[in-house]
């Protein structure tokens, strides 16, 4: 009986997981989705937990799991230090600790495996197991491996995202990464086949190492402006990994969670690409530095950009009748959201209409600029998705666009060549007036120059975003 | 090729296992395969927190671990702390990010 | 109670094979829900000749029924008969009525 | 490693069954879908065939499948009659031939059921078992209940599609119903708890003949033009019957299969539904009847109508630059669709531009139209779908509804009261001209009436399809 409460409760895991995934990916079910896979997952721990038995020789008798004053313990601290982490962290530090989450998820498969292997080696060298078991060796080399990849590549996106490791290009890479791939199958081959019987320790931690080196070069060379979708990769290779311990353990619900995180990550990679318009192969060899030469080279000295005053700019916004915001990446740089909200209210004081026009992948995460400016308290109202604002563009008087550079290229649409070219972007050409601010005439994201920079209609407004909205709001409020 | 031949027998041995894995990853792909950008980051968060269900692994691996083998311990120890870590804190930012959005839904 | 005993034994022992149950339930679901109106038809057909595998349980049961165990082999020949009827033509009407749709599509 | 080629062919089965089910559901892929799904099954079958092993007892060394001449011979027949009986069905005809199908499969795990309890009944009688697993047995009694019930439905769906059986309400119906259930129910207990061990085998035919009837009794009420959605619905009756016969012989081709037909025919049944706007309820206990009877009254002389004659029409049509024509059930029922493309093409000749609107659940099964036209030889690139229709509805001179009702019925969009209210149509009020061939002022499948008629733009041409068209192409040769 205890054992069918305990499948149940697997079952209940897997449904919950399976439903959670379903809501999350609809905006109105997305949270409740969360809170169902949650509940899912406690379920099922505490059915391991409590109700789980195992033998620990083939005849022996069932017994139910121990050390359950440990397990607590890490269970409390695992839950106080992944709470506060997660409730303390800011916004726009969301995909780093994602990552470092992911990367703890990496750790735990690792870790499992390895006490696994020595659970097994323990076994040969007692003799209470003749050959070790090569279907079991198999599920826990891979698990471990991917494991391993999973966590030292996570940890790479996490530092390279909060700043701490810069973007590297390692000289023939390319070639270091095939030499370690062919070092782990060939270790992989001799620890299976049982090839040197003396050496299988030596060789299944040579696995693990190369693999923490693998993960390392693999993510390094990578942008740090493309680790969302690096990110979304590794996390199902951690769900590859948990499947593996599905196997190890025939239980069926670390099975479908880690598959269906596996698939579904790998599908949500390939989405995440084709929003930015990118193949998953060119954000993995980051070719997009190699266009970027050449693009900018054909295009250097475009043509000849006006500049307008701070001054000028209050002006025309305080005597325009709608204005929309468009904010980029150069905004959350500048962590200028609080202060771009105060110009929208003293704008409004002002009888000005103002709203946000927000791309899809604006910013650097899929989101990015609805989830900053909510941290600022702007009204859910005021922010148009893509379509809406192009719609209403017709009828806006000035654009501001601060920081954001590619989504509003009109290379998207213009130029085949353009390696952004059929990306849809913000149609800020319809408007009167566009008031670009950003702090020099570089390229943003995609390394291209922007023609929209050079039109009759835009002026440029240069400096830090911060710093040219305080002055802003201050001149407005004396206009 | 005495390991090919384990391996066959791992698979039949779990071969309702391996059709488990299949209509997973076609129910993955299907269940995900038309979500809005917007929620790109709280899904990958929420998938994220999901995997973290190797934490049974590691609940496992503590549990069986002999109570004078301490390697076990520890490494097990470290392993439930790692997954919790993965689960709780995943499902929390997820939790977090989506509220965001919530908050303005409502309003 | 003996019988509600012996069928929790029951979903112990296929416990894997209910885990596929329930997938392929959210499968099939996710999978047809968004058919336009003019598939319904072939769908069905489709489906239909699908579940023709039941075909399998026939000729499994024809293959194990003993020589001159009359009664078991005229029924399983008839089932056999039956479900490939169901296979057959269910895939052949299937096909004709696509190759209308698609006949069209060509010109 | 036969029983890994088994094993593998099986999971090859599942795999196409998915991706069979999927590609179905794209107009596309449709066709290559439904090979796929065959392809899997015919690896299934032979894999079975020869692959397979069973024990006779226990301890028994496995054997292979026998009477491998039998199979052959059942396998072929079947083959040749299948094949020959598609091949040949009418067009229209089709939705019965399915029926038929799925009653095939119904009764194939019907009969699986029965052998397989014979089978335990003897081993118990024998002694060679001493109690009958229950697990089996329920399986198996589930198995072969839903079988008998999609069997004895099936036939009567068939039966009512070729016209041979009539509607018929049976008085205090529901009543019956509910009483045979529960003689299912009771009988069932009995033999799953093994009760009357004695009388265990009566009581299990008893099942097998109470689920006949109610088979019957289930599909004989509805309305003949419902039962495309009840033979979805007992489609995947059989499905589950299918994925019995799955757990029966652990057989996880049997289980995907059955099961993925099973929710994804429940999905199809609803969403046929809901094209057709009516609920499930509704199609099951046929309360559009009941309806019929009140909106009608209401309606009751609604209005006065004009007639059009012959002459007249063929005048109009040829004098007009655009004509659509609205096909219905009516023109099915006639099986006019020969003669309406003659009709086209004699207007093209006379340099009329013709197309025809195609509602989508004009007629009596999804596609009907198109299926129709396409016997004819219609060119695709002349149907239009309700969208594109309505929107050149506006520059139509001539709209010729031909045996269709409901669906230009003004009510869906006008009256919230209607029983079809909300139910998109053909908005044939914005052509200049609408001619409606029918055989009498007679409401259609929703029973009930239709303003248009009625309105000054509308004439109405009675008689049979078929004849008026065969007049009218004459009539215009002579224009
Ligand atoms: N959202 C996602 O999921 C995601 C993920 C990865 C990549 N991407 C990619 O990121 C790009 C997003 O486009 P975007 O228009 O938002 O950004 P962008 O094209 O990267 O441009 C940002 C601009 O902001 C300016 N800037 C930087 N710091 C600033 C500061 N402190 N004050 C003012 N301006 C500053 C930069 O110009 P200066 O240096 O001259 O100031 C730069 O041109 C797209 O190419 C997209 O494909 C998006
Ligand atoms: N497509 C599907 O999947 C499906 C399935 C089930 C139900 N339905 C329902 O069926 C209806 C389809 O609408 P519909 O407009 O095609 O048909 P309808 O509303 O049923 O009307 C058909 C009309 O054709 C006329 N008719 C019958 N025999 C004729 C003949 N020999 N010659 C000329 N006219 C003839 C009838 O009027 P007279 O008797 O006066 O001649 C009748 O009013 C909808 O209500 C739909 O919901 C559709």
């Amino acid at each position: 009986m205890q054992s069918f409460i305990l499948h149940l409760s697997y079952l209940i895991g897997s449904v919950t997981f399976i439903l959670g995934l379903k809501m999350l990916s609809h905006p109105e079910t997305a949270r409740k989705g969360n809170l169902v896979a949650a509940f899912g997952m406690t379920v099922a721990i505490f059915a391991t937990i409590f109700l789980y038995k195992y033998q620990e020789t083939r005849y022996a008798e069932f017994k139910h799991l121990g050390n359950l004053g440990w397990i607590f313990g890490a269970l409390v601290l695992g839950t106080v230090v992944g709470t506060m982490a997660a409730k303390k962290v800011k916004m726009t530090a969301m995909p780093e600790m994602v990552s470092l989450f992911n990367g703890m998820g990496g750790a735990c498969a690792m870790l499992i495996s390895i006490v696994e292997y020595n659970h097994m080696a323990h076994e040969i060298a007692t003799g209470v197991m003749v050959t070790p078991d090569m279907g079991m060796m198999l599920v826990i080399v891979l698990g471990m491996m991917i494991g391993t990849v999973s966590f030292a590549g996570s940890i790479i996106a996490w530092g390279k995202l909060n700043g701490s490791i810069k973007d590297k290009t390692i000289p023939g890479g390319q070639m270091i990464n095939f030499v370690i791939l062919g070092g782990i199958l060939v270790l992989a081959i001799m620890v299976l086949g049982n090839m040197m019987p003396a050496m299988q320790t030596p060789m299944f931690y040579g696995i693990a190492i190369l693999a923490a080196m693998y993960g390392v070069l693999f993510v390094m060379p990578i942008g740090g402006a493309d680790m969302p979708v690096v990110i979304s990769l590794l996390n199902s290779f951690t769900g590859c990994a948990a499947a593996f311990g599905g196997f190890l353990y025939s239980n069926p619900v670390m099975l479908t969670g880690g598959i269906l995180v596996g698939s579904a990550g790998t599908i949500l990679t390939i989405l995440m690409c084709t929003a930015m318009n990118r193949s998953l192969k060119n954000v993995l060899i980051g070719s997009f530095g190699g266009q970027k030469a050449v693009a900018g080279e054909a295009k250097v000295g475009g043509g000849t950009y006006k500049e307008i005053s701070l001054n000028d700019t209050a002006v025309v916004m305080a005597y325009a009748q709608n204005v929309m915001i468009i904010p980029g990446y150069g905004l959350a740089v500048a962590q200028a959201q609080h202060i771009c909200h105060e110009l929208e209210k003293v704008l409004e004081e002002k009888g000005v209409n103002v709203v946000y026009g927000i791309h899809p992948v604006a910013g650097r995460m899929p989101g990015h600029m609805n989830v900053l400016l909510a941290e600022a308290d702007v009204p859910y109202e005021k922010l148009l998705e893509m379509e809406e604002a192009n719609e209403s563009m017709g009828s806006t008087n000035v654009v501001l666009i601060l920081g954001a550079n590619d989504v509003v290229n009109p290379a998207a649409k213009e130029d085949p060549a353009s390696p952004i070219y059929g990306m849809p972007i913000l149609e800020v050409e319809k408007a009167e007036h566009v008031i670009v601010n950003k702090r020099s005439m570089k390229p943003g994201y995609a390394g291209i120059e922007n023609d929209l920079f050079f039109k009759p209609k835009t002026s440029m407004l240069f400096g830090d975003a911060k710093a040219v909205l305080q002055k802003l709001v201050a001149e407005l409020k004396q206009v | 090729m005495d390991a090919i031949k384990e391996m066959v027998i791992m698979f039949l041995r779990h071969y309702d296992l391996v059709t488990v894995v299949i209509l997973s990853i076609f129910l993955g792909i299907e269940v995900i395969s038309r979500v809005p950008s917007v929620l790109h980051t709280p899904l990958m968060s929420g998938a994220n927190a999901i995997h973290g269900v190797v934490i049974i692994g590691a609940i496992i691996v503590m549990g069986k671990a002999a109570p004078d083998d301490y390697l076990s311990l520890v490494l097990g120890f470290l392993a439930v702390i790692l997954g919790t870590l993965n689960v709780v804190g995943g499902f929390v930012v997820t939790d977090r990010m989506l509220e965001m959005f919530g908050k303005k839904k409502k309003k």
